[in-house]
């Protein structure tokens, strides 16, 4: 299985759910687990809402781009803002850091996505934005039933 | 007291039982998003001096990011009890997953709301 | 209600869906009616296969834009791809015209879309690719039941 | 006779009823993408020389673009009846609006299939 997509939005919160669905469409044919989905979501949902309430501090002129690419059983994908940027990226990826106490942010993201990926790296620069690039592999897909019979 | 304010396309579900302790059923999606409006009305529960303890029955929840993290640990603290005063009940994996990573293993529990309102009585009355 | 998005991917049929989807649940906030939302869907699932099988042949290297903007009630979508392109425009949009009888193409996706669009506008140049956009006016959302008890 | 090919995520059923009709009832998304393969399960029935007439019950289709226009075209084709042997059931009011655009208008029906198996069998027996 191969294919490609990006997914451009404005920076505003309602298109969290656009960008979870569209990339948990995108992933299907694979026939994943519902915890591999549900982890593969979660992961999207913290890179995009991360690039939309500290990239772009809620400015709907914001976008946020979403990539994805699929290889064989593995997904590849990429978020970027074009915002603030990270002043000290080993300090914003500590457990329970977050520069947004006051919105109720638990600072427990960037551990999510290292827990629940194969491969994240994060790249960024006060300034000039942030691009988050995770991997995910799916399980091979299990036989629902023999054909003993 | 049963009301169910609007939250996105599903529902979400609260109830204030006996002995102050809040019931929060919250349906559909998590996410930052939504988190707002859940918390808006726990709060406005809490801060009415009616609530001593709450029980977050996800259940209902088809998918949660750290956001609910967020609202359920800013929800302790509006309670002023950071050690009890909190069960959650029927997280999915993933969830139970996200809890433990954010040391809120300890409050995670087995069984129904009854159950967990026990839990809570037994903490917060010292028995 | 305002709002913005984009949707590139690569041209292969499987692809297909995936816009209808994305494009539906980007309006799904207006609350449409059932038909309009039907409507809708069959446009761009019209626009975008026609992208794929007649621009770009289903090259599966061309890559199919889909761009949507959302101002009130009104949603513009531009479909868009850098085929092959179409010679004569307004024979193309002729009811039961197919360059494709081959493939079991009806000849109807223009006139279809014609129908189910409040405004359609077709660009397309042989050798450069195809526009294709269209506004769609969403009927204002009806009270489910009044207060009067 | 009954048989399920897999088509996408739902299933399209097909019947070969008495007197050479078969019954498509094509499930979940019928675009592009989806009608290749209805196109050889009816296609097989058909060229088997079993087939005579074609009931295309849509009342499970959830979705249905101009390439459904084109497969049916195709199987009246195939028939060699493009004036009979072919019934439409239960489309959407959006597909009835795509059937009339396309000069469908008159294969459409109300009733239930077996109404429009003796609609077929009128036709095709000059009764
Ligand atoms: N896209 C981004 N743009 C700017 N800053 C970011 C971005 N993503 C993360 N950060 C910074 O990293 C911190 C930690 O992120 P995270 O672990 O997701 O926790 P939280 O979002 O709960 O604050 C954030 O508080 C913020 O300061
Ligand atoms: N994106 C496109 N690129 C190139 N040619 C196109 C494109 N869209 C439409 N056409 C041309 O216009 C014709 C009519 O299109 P349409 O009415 O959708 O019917 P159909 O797709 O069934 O052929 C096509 O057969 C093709 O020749």
């Amino acid at each position: 299985m191969e294919n490609e997509m990006t997914l451009s939005f404005a920076a505003i919160s309602e298109n969290e759910a656009l960008a979870r669905m569209t990339l948990t469409f995108f992933v299907a044919p694979l026939d994943p687990t519902l915890e591999e989905i549900s982890e593969y979501k979660t992961v999207i949902s913290e890179a995009v809402t991360n690039a939309i309430i500290h990239g772009y501090e809620e400015q709907r002129t914001g976008i946020v781009r979403v990539h994805a690419i699929l290889d064989g059983r593995e997904v590849t994908v990429t978020i970027s803002d074009e915002g603030g940027g990270i002043d000290n990226v080993e300090e914003a990826m500590q457990p329970m850091y977050t520069s947004k106490p006051e919105r109720e942010r638990s600072g427990m993201g960037f551990t999510i996505m290292e827990s629940f990926t194969d491969n994240l790296t994060v790249d960024s620069r006060r300034g000039s934005g942030t691009t988050v690039t995770f991997k995910k592999k799916f399980s091979p897909v299990q036989e629902a039933c023999s054909s003993v019979g | 007291m049963n009301y169910e304010p609007k939250g996105g396309i599903h529902m979400n579900h609260m109830t204030l039982a006996p002995g102050g302790i809040v019931i929060v059923r919250p349906a559909g999606e998590l996410d930052h998003h939504t988190a707002d409006s859940i918390k808006r009305e726990v709060s406005r529960l809490i801060f009415g001096g009616k609530a001593t303890g709450i029980i977050w029955d996800l259940g209902n929840l088809q998918f949660m990011d750290s956001a609910g993290i967020g609202l359920i640990l800013g929800r302790m603290r509006d309670l002023g009890a950071v050690d009890g005063g909190t069960v959650i009940l029927n997280p999915s994996p993933t969830m139970r997953k996200m809890f433990e990573l954010s040391g809120l293993g300890s409050h995670l529990a087995e069984g129904t709301e009854e159950d967990a309102m026990k839990r809570l009585g037994g903490i917060l009355h010292g028995k």
